[in-house]
């Protein structure tokens, strides 16, 4: 029951950050970015339901686009990351001795790695922007992806259908893409929910210390930055772009939850 | 005994593996620390000789076998920018570091312990989602927006914690907790939230092993038989889950000490790559990186002393 | 471990105690015992000798405090006499006579004499290695006529040196006290340096013997924070008498107690210019250059990005220049002849990369530059680059670029526009002759001749002068003689005291 | 013996899931003293009326009805945790079915077994606590008490682990002892030794035992009085003799005959499948699988019947409708196979041996090595079935996989279908059948796909047919290729393996314990499957079991096997009727036998 519950509510608020980033790309009650010196700061009316900024600019527009770059953002980061990461994990589960010694050991490093400095260092080499950053954060992220589906394939190289896969003929690798991969797929999309969730974090840290996002396009970590001096005069500017990134991520757990609890059951056993 | 020789060893080994590839990273960097240090009446010539002053211009591979041969009697070098030995400075700022990220993880565990073990003893009650939907509330709070929000709270609106600073240990107790009150608070709620998930679902999969049954059917009573049997077991997984969390904390704590403004080795990391002081962005991440190697080993430790049966590999 | 150097005074520590045990908002009216003061900055020197380090912080710590030239800038601009009485210039223009001031002492006790302001000027030219040491360049010698009395002949008449000696190459330095510069400066100024902890805080401490008028102040102790966010939080916990320099104005709103704060709002000399690569398309066309000029609505661009903070200026004066033409430089807000200049050129639609430094004023500035010259038919694409190491790199040096914005904060800098290596990349030999020929004329016609270059400079649009930053600080209400206007490179507190003293 | 008030009466006890009822109303009673057995297969509820009857049901299930025990005024169902708890451990003790995870990784056996103790405060102190510990060790004959209480449960085989289960149950010298099928997980001979120390404890201490199992012939050589139980009510009751001699209900009837493994008889196997709690019908649940339903039976049978026993079911006075247990009668002589005289061996192993590096000792010598296989030397012609016997340990799963070629042997080697190219290729080729039907089937892929597998062209219309072929043979519908493993039972599963096994027309088809992990009812269906295909298909078959019984029904020749050596090998019946070696002698003691007891009312006693 708890897992359908945290399905919907996780479902919902992803489906709701999916449409409000593809509405963007259409349509936002003003132009984001579009600066008017007469209405800066103002209090929420009917033409700006959540205010605007310190420039004049609509805070519920720039809440839209900034949804659409925190989707491009988890994306990025969760695509790179479970391209680089699964792999990695499938090949050193299966594989055992000293490769599976090696894979752990770059896995280690990247883990003990600070993705902020990668950050830093990409940004300063191509340029900072959302994809340096989400590139940094993806590489990050990879370990993560390499230490579940290393877990998940050792139990699956456990089970005796891989014994009779061998006897059936199968190569290495068609046990890898038919047999393996399949069965851990229900851990790697958990992870992936998960990862997307950091992803999300991390591109608002990332913005917080300037690395992240290229102005004028909106992120929500950039606009939680600018709004940071104005958090004792006018707090609110703070609160949106904060619980947005809170609902996303809330979000994204949720649905990663429900998905591990619904996929479990049916793999332990008996409907 | 053996076995703690050859962890330690693979940990030096990587150590110095991952300072030779953050030196091949550093070596990519567009800018050198000299055109930085001249800023803008840097003259070609005027650059030429500081690099050289610098040492900066020497091959790539000499200038680090100088600093790993320095760092192997424990000299960091000396920082071209301010002309200061960084081995003591990083080991400063490294100081204040490992208090936040201590003070992080222990406020982590002081919310996650209780929590994960409730949501976990009620997870068929409403108690229990109730808790559990509030952890996942809590992971979803950035730290920096907890940081701002905390700032706002205790620091703008009740005076009674101070803003931001860092007052050392040595030099006023009191005042040293006071200014790490709400870092850590802030550090250690989003992780806290996130590890109480794990201690939840480690404790639900050990209320369903058969030992927990054998304890009941011995007399004892349901909390105690969680706890005495069933925490050890839950302990294992949660280990892990530690070790990878405080690679999260210590880039977490980068942020907060923005936030902050606490000398941490977060805003060392961060003004050494903007003066491209190649040399301290080298011993920066060094000893980052083998603080979170370290925690590894310690956790590797850890469970042989909590599960007997690693204790033989 | 190392223990971390000792970082707060005994002072210092009481007052947090008192702030933190205080209930209310951190009402504590902050430590006010007699005669110390503590002022709160934000970038940190990297050592005491701006004869060899570079960098505004030494200067502004030292210069006026510590170290005292023979002449000094007053509030407005004007050259007065300091630690020569007076001076003489040759009809020619060739040879300055400065009468020095007798009985005055450095701090290590050896007594100021013309051989000491000998020393000190040839030293600039043969000691220095920095490039503001040219400016001595023009100096052919400096002699010693008797003991109070020195003589110094330029190659050519100019009247910038007599300025630029007001600055940190004209400080007296004393023959004998040259020996540890960098940690133990040796000057005749009203304070001497008490003690220095790098990355915390510099303490200056009054001269018991200093030949002017004492400071009422017996103790200045500058704190150095890495963050802009932590120097206001410490002023509202009391921790800091003075913010030296507020660079966010939207903070300003946290201390609006009037009872408690005083905001000081002068002029500066950091005029924040939104360059233009003269030297590639389309800005080599001067049509597209006023395009610009007219399709930026500078009174919005001042209101959003700075809260109104700072001056409308048309070219590369300040208010503290003798020379400063107030709004006839200007140019209105007219994106209808914007829009027609950019038709006229055939520049409609043409993309400019505008490489910023990331940081917060340019950042902001940019975005609404972006916004206003899309509406004239220029779509500017923001790339903020890592300060100050890529922006150096990419737009200083390779001037890379077609649009960038920065705050020149050296006074009187309209030089840079004569250079036409300098990263604006703007040649015309007829504005460098009008700065050459305001140098070398005769001092009463300085101003009128600057004045027209600065003219020249604005109609030919060789940049866009966005504002003029202001020097802002934020002081204890109790404090009086604190300088407004930054005009010199020195933030002299000689003149500060606790007002009902 | 059972004279004076029952010491536990239970009346109307039900258990519910959210969805369903799984125990329907289940009431007996416990002398002092008495053995009772309850007896079913999986989903019949036995082991959950003993958990109710103690409040230890998981969460989500809630129990009904009342369990009384002498001497405690309370309601044992309604009774809250802190009460239960007294009784827990003091006057009840519990021994559950899995050794390996009932003790508690992290602690000492010492300290498990003194934690009961400290709990009730039976021992005044600490010090008399540990000796209490080691003493109980002792009394349950493990070597070397003192070192056991400290060893921790990896340390200790099955044998010793479950002997410390019984210790703890013990600890406070209960009154009662309920028993969960105690030794399903342990080797014939461990089992022999447990049921002995439960039965020897039980005379000795006057300790009533609840016998939960689904071995028929264990039972019986435990208790005095058995309760059948099918879809979670008490279908039969009555003291073992009786039940067994002449059962009433047709399920007892049908159970009996299946657990019957002589050889040469055709195993009456119970149509159907076992039950899911779910599905099961109103009235009698047997009514879909008896021979005797009739519309009768749509009304639920009560439980009817005096001291000689109750059964529900309304014919149960037809006699013979099944045959009861005949006289173990002579076996026929089983069809022995010859070696024809000029056939190769289609699989030969010659001194095959394997060894793993030891644990490892302090010092940094050279680790010892332990040799889990020591030169086998074994032979398989086309059409013959060997039987490799042994217990846990003994190297049998390690020869199959050497067979296999899915392990590397550390000495000699193996000649046969697939070689060199590796298991399984070529023509002939090599195919196994796995212990644990969940395991052995992917569960991501459908039926089509796991059996079409070995097939050359997987995806060709051809192979599509052949798969159609097989399941029709190993008697599963044509639309279960359609369906994912989740969807079948245990049985179910095992044809599917058995259908990929025999897709490629393999020389040698090897099983490694094909039906341990059934229910007696489904096992003889897929022994039976086994034998008539191999036979048909003249393949040759080498099955490795613990359970002797299957050995004997399945193989023609037998190889036992004894830590890692061959001690006999020959023909099944000869080694049955003259095992030569002593310790194949000792196995073939240890199996229960299923035997009527000589006279009336006496104890049930094991033929030698």
């Amino acid at each position: 029951m708890k897992s359908r519950m945290s399905l919907t509510i996780g479902g919902a608020l992803v489906l709701l950050l999916l449409v409000t980033a593809l509405l963007s790309l259409v349509w936002t009650p003003h132009d984001a970015s579009h600066i008017d010196a007469s209405r800066q700061l103002a209090p929420p009316d009917a033409g700006h339901p959540l205010g605007t900024d310190q420039f004049g600019r609509d805070v519920l527009s720039r809440l839209m686009e900034g949804a659409r770059i925190t989707v491009f953002a988890g994306v990025v980061a969760v695509g790179i990351a479970l391209l680089a990461g699964v792999p990695m994990g499938v090949v050193s589960g299966m594989s055992g001795g000293w490769l599976d010694n090696v894979v752990m050991r770059v896995s280690d490093f990247l883990l003990a790695f600070p993705a902020l400095l990668l950050a830093i260092l990409l940004a300063a080499v191509y340029g900072t922007g959302t994809l340096t950053a989400m590139v940094a954060i993806g590489i990050a992220s990879a370990p993560g992806f390499a230490r579940v589906s290393r877990a998940a394939t050792l139990r699956v190289m456990a089970g005796e259908y891989i014994d009779a896969a061998r006897l059936a003929g199968r190569s290495r690798t068609a046990i890898a893409v038919r047999h393996v991969v399949p069965n851990i797929l229900d851990v790697v999309i958990v992870q992936a929910s998960v990862s997307f969730a950091t992803a999300v974090l991390a591109e608002a840290a990332l913005s917080y210390l300037g690395l992240g996002t290229v102005p004028p396009t909106p992120s929500w970590g950039r606009m939680l930055q600018e709004s940071q001096d104005l958090l004792f005069s006018t707090p609110e500017l703070c609160l949106w772009p904060g619980l947005a990134t809170a609902a996303a991520v809330l979000g994204l757990n949720l649905l990663g939850d429900g998905l591990r609890d619904r996929v479990d059951p049916t793999l332990e056993g008996v409907r | 005994m053996y076995l703690i020789v050859r962890k330690t060893l693979t940990l030096l080994v990587g150590a110095f593996a991952a300072s030779f590839v953050v030196f091949c990273c550093l070596a990519v960097l567009p800018g050198n620390a000299a055109e930085v240090a001249l800023g803008t009446n840097a003259t070609p010539d005027a650059v030429a000789r500081l690099s050289e002053e610098f040492g900066t211009d020497r091959p790539l591979l000499t200038q680090y076998a100088d600093w790993a041969l320095g760092l192997l009697h424990g000299d960091f070098g000396t920082s071209y920018v301010t002309h200061e030995p960084i081995g003591p400075r990083v080991a400063d700022r490294f100081g204040v570091t490992l208090w936040l990220v201590a003070g992080g993880m222990l406020v982590a565990l002081l919310i996650a312990l209780p929590a994960g073990v409730l949501s976990a003893a009620w997870h068929r009650k409403p108690r229990g989602t109730l808790l559990s939907a509030l952890s996942q509330a809590g992971i979803a709070v950035p730290a920096f927006l907890a940081g701002l929000l905390l700032v706002y709270v205790f620091a703008v609106r009740a005076g009674a914690l101070p803003a931001g600073g860092y007052v050392p240990l040595a030099e006023d107790p009191g005042e040293w907790a006071r200014h790490l009150v709400l870092p850590c608070l802030s550090l250690g709620l989003v992780q806290g939230a996130a590890l109480s998930r794990y201690v939840r679902s480690a404790v639900l999969s050990v209320q369903r092993q058969d030992y927990m049954r054998t304890a009941r059917a011995k007399g004892a009573r349901r909390w105690a038989a969680l706890c005495r049997h069933g925490l050890p077991n839950a302990a294992v997984p949660v280990l892990t889950v530690l070790g990878l969390q405080l690679s999260a904390l210590l880039v977490g704590a980068i942020v907060v000490e923005r936030v902050f403004v606490i000398p941490g080795l977060g805003d060392l990391l961060l003004r050494a790559v903007a003066d491209r002081d190649l040399l301290l962005i080298q011993g920066v991440v060094t000893v980052l990186v083998v603080a979170v190697l370290v925690v590894n080993l310690l956790t590797d430790v850890l469970y042989r002393v909590v599960d007997p049966r690693l204790r033989s590999r | 471990m190392t223990l971390p150097p000792r970082r707060t005074s005994a002072l210092l520590l009481g007052c947090a105690l008192l702030a933190g045990t205080l209930a209310g908002c951190g009402s504590g009216s902050g430590r006010q015992s007699g005669d110390a003061l503590t002022v709160g900055l934000v970038a940190e020197p990297a050592t005491l000798d701006f004869s060899g380090t570079d960098g505004a912080a030494i200067p502004q710590a030292l210069l006026g405090n510590v170290y005292e030239g023979l002449v000094r800038v007053d509030q407005q601009g004007r050259i007065q006499p300091q630690l020569a009485e007076k001076y003489e210039r040759s009809a020619d223009g060739l040879t300055y006579t400065f009468h020095l001031r007798k009985n005055v002492k450095f701090t290590n006790g050896a007594p100021f004499t013309a051989d000491d302001a000998v020393f000190s000027i040839d030293q600039v030219k043969t000691r220095w290695k920095l490039k503001v040491a040219q400016q001595m360049a023009v100096v052919d010698k400096a002699v010693k006529v008797n003991a109070d009395t020195v003589a110094v002949t330029l190659k050519h008449p100019s009247n910038n040196w007599l300025y630029a000696m007001t600055s940190r190459i004209g400080a007296m330095y004393s023959r004998t006290g040259v020996g540890d510069l960098k940690n133990h400066p040796v000057g005749t100024g009203p304070f001497t340096v008490g003690s220095w902890q790098r990355g915390d805080k510099l303490i200056l401490r009054r001269n018991a013997d200093y030949w002017g008028v004492k400071p009422q102040l017996n103790q200045v102790s500058l704190k150095y924070f890495k963050d802009a966010g932590a120097l206001n939080n410490a002023m509202l916990a009391g921790d800091v008498n003075v913010v030296g320099a507020v660079q966010a104005p939207e903070t300003l709103s946290r201390f609006a107690d009037k009872s408690r704060f005083q905001v000081i709002d002068g002029s500066s000399t950091a005029e924040v210019v939104l360059s233009m690569n003269n030297s590639r398309k389309p800005f080599i066309d001067k049509r597209v250059r006023q395009a610009v000029r007219y399709g930026i609505d500078h009174e919005a661009l001042l209101k959003t990005a700075r809260f109104g903070r700072g001056t409308l200026i048309g070219s590369q004066e300040a208010p503290t220049d003798p020379w400063y033409a107030g709004d006839s430089n200007r140019v209105p807000y007219d994106p209808a002849k914007a829009k027609q200049l950019v038709k006229d050129a055939g520049a409609e639609g043409t993309v400019l990369k505008m490489r910023i430094p990331n940081l917060p004023y340019a950042v902001s500035a940019a975005q609404i530059v972006k916004d206003q010259l899309a509406q004239v038919g220029l779509k500017a694409d923001i790339e903020p680059l890592e300060f100050p190491a890529r922006w150096l790199s990419e737009v200083f040096n390779k001037a890379d670029y077609d649009l960038s914005i920065i705050a020149h904060s050296e006074p009187r800098d309209q030089w840079i526009f004569a250079d036409p290596s300098y990263y604006f990349r703007y040649d015309k030999p007829a504005y460098a002759d009008l700065l050459k020929q305001a140098d070398a004329g005769p001092p009463q016609e300085e101003s009128d001749r600057y004045r027209a270059a600065l003219r020249m400079l604005s109609q030919d649009a060789a940049a866009d002068w966005l504002y003029l930053m202001p020097n802002l600080m934020v002081a204890d209400a109790k404090l009086q003689g604190l300088p407004v206007n930054q005009v010199g490179e020195g933030l002299e507190f000689a003149g500060v005291r606790w007002s009902g003293k | 013996m059972n004279a004076g008030p029952p010491l536990l009466e239970v009346t109307d006890l039900t258990v519910d899931s959210q969805a369903t009822r799984l125990v329907r109303g289940v009431g007996f009673t416990v002398g002092r003293g008495e053995r009772v057995g309850i007896i079913g297969e999986s989903g019949s509820g036995k082991s959950l009326t003993a958990l109710a009857a103690l409040g230890l049901l998981d969460d989500g299930l809630r129990a009904g009805g009342s369990v009384r025990l002498a001497g405690e005024e309370l309601d044992l169902v309604s009774a809250s945790d802190r009460a239960l708890s007294a009784i827990r451990g003091k006057r009840v003790g519990m021994v559950f079915q899995e050794p390996m995870s009932a003790l508690n990784p992290v602690y000492r056996l010492g300290t498990q077994i003194t934690e009961g103790i400290r709990l009730h405060g039976t021992r005044p102190t600490r010090r008399a606590g540990h000796e209490a510990a080691a003493e109980l060790l002792e009394r349950l004959k493990l070597p070397d008490p003192h070192r056991a209480a400290r060893a921790y449960p990896h340390q200790l085989s099955g044998g010793q682990r479950q002997r410390g289960v019984l210790a703890i149950a013990l600890a406070n010298d209960p009154d009662l002892l309920i028993c969960d099928e105690p030794t399903t997980a342990l080797d014939v001979t461990v089992q022999k030794e447990i049921t002995d120390l439960i039965v020897g404890d039980s005379e000795q201490r006057g300790t009533a035992v609840l016998f939960i199992s689904h071995d028929l012939a264990l039972v019986s050589s435990v208790c005095h009085r058995v309760l059948v139980m099918y879809g979670g009510r008490i279908v039969e009751s009555g003291p073992v003799h009786r039940v067994l001699s002449a059962p009433r209900h047709p399920y007892t009837r049908a159970l009996l005959a299946t657990s019957d493994l002589t050889p040469g008889t055709r195993p009456r196997a119970i149509p159907g499948i076992v039950p899911a709690p779910g599905d099961l019908q109103a009235g009698c649940g047997f009514s879909n699988r008896c021979a005797l339903a009739d519309d009768k039976c749509a009304e639920l049978p009560p439980l009817l019947g005096g001291a000689e026993g109750a059964v529900a079911c309304w014919h149960h006075e037809v006699p013979g409708a099944l045959p009861g247990v005949r006289q173990p009668s002579a076996p026929q002589a089983q069809a022995s196979w010859e070696r024809p005289a000029d056939g190769e061996p289609v699989l030969s192993a010659r001194g095959l041996t394997r060894r793993y590096p030891g644990r490892r000792v302090r010092r940094l010598g050279r680790r010892p090595t332990v040799s889990v296989l020591d030169s086998i030397d074994l032979d398989l012609y086309a059409g013959q079935r060997v039987g490799v016997v042994g217990e846990s340990g003994a190297g049998k799963s390690t020869l199959l996989r050497l067979l296999a070629g899915l392990d590397r042997p550390s000495g000699g080697r193996v000649l046969g279908p697939g070689r060199p190219g590796g298991p399984g290729r070529g023509a002939g080729g090599l195919q196994m059948v796995f212990q644990d039907p969940m395991g052995s089937l992917d569960p991501r892929q459908r039926v089509r796909d796991i059996v079409a597998e070995p097939l050359p062209h997987r995806g060709s219309p051809a192979a599509r047919e052949r798969v159609l072929e097989l399941l029709a043979a190993v008697g599963l519908p044509e639309e279960a290729a359609g369906r994912y493993p989740h969807q079948f039972s245990g049985g179910q599963r095992q044809r599917i393996a058995i259908a990929r096994a025999l897709a490629p027309e393999p020389a040698v088809l090897l099983a490694d314990e094909p039906v341990s992990a059934l229910d007696v009812s489904v096992r003889a269906q897929v022994l039976d499957l086994l034998r008539t295909a191999t036979a048909e298909r003249d393949t040759a078959l080498c099955v490795i079991s613990h359970d002797l019984g299957v050995i004997r029904y399945l193989c023609d020749t037998v190889l036992v096997l004894r830590d890692g050596k061959a001690v006999e090998t020959g023909p099944v019946e000869s080694v049955w009727r003259a095992p030569k070696h002593p310790y194949t002698e000792q196995l073939l003691a240890a199996v229960p036998q299923l035997v009527i007891p000589d006279g009336e009312g006496s104890e049930a006693r094991r033929a030698p």
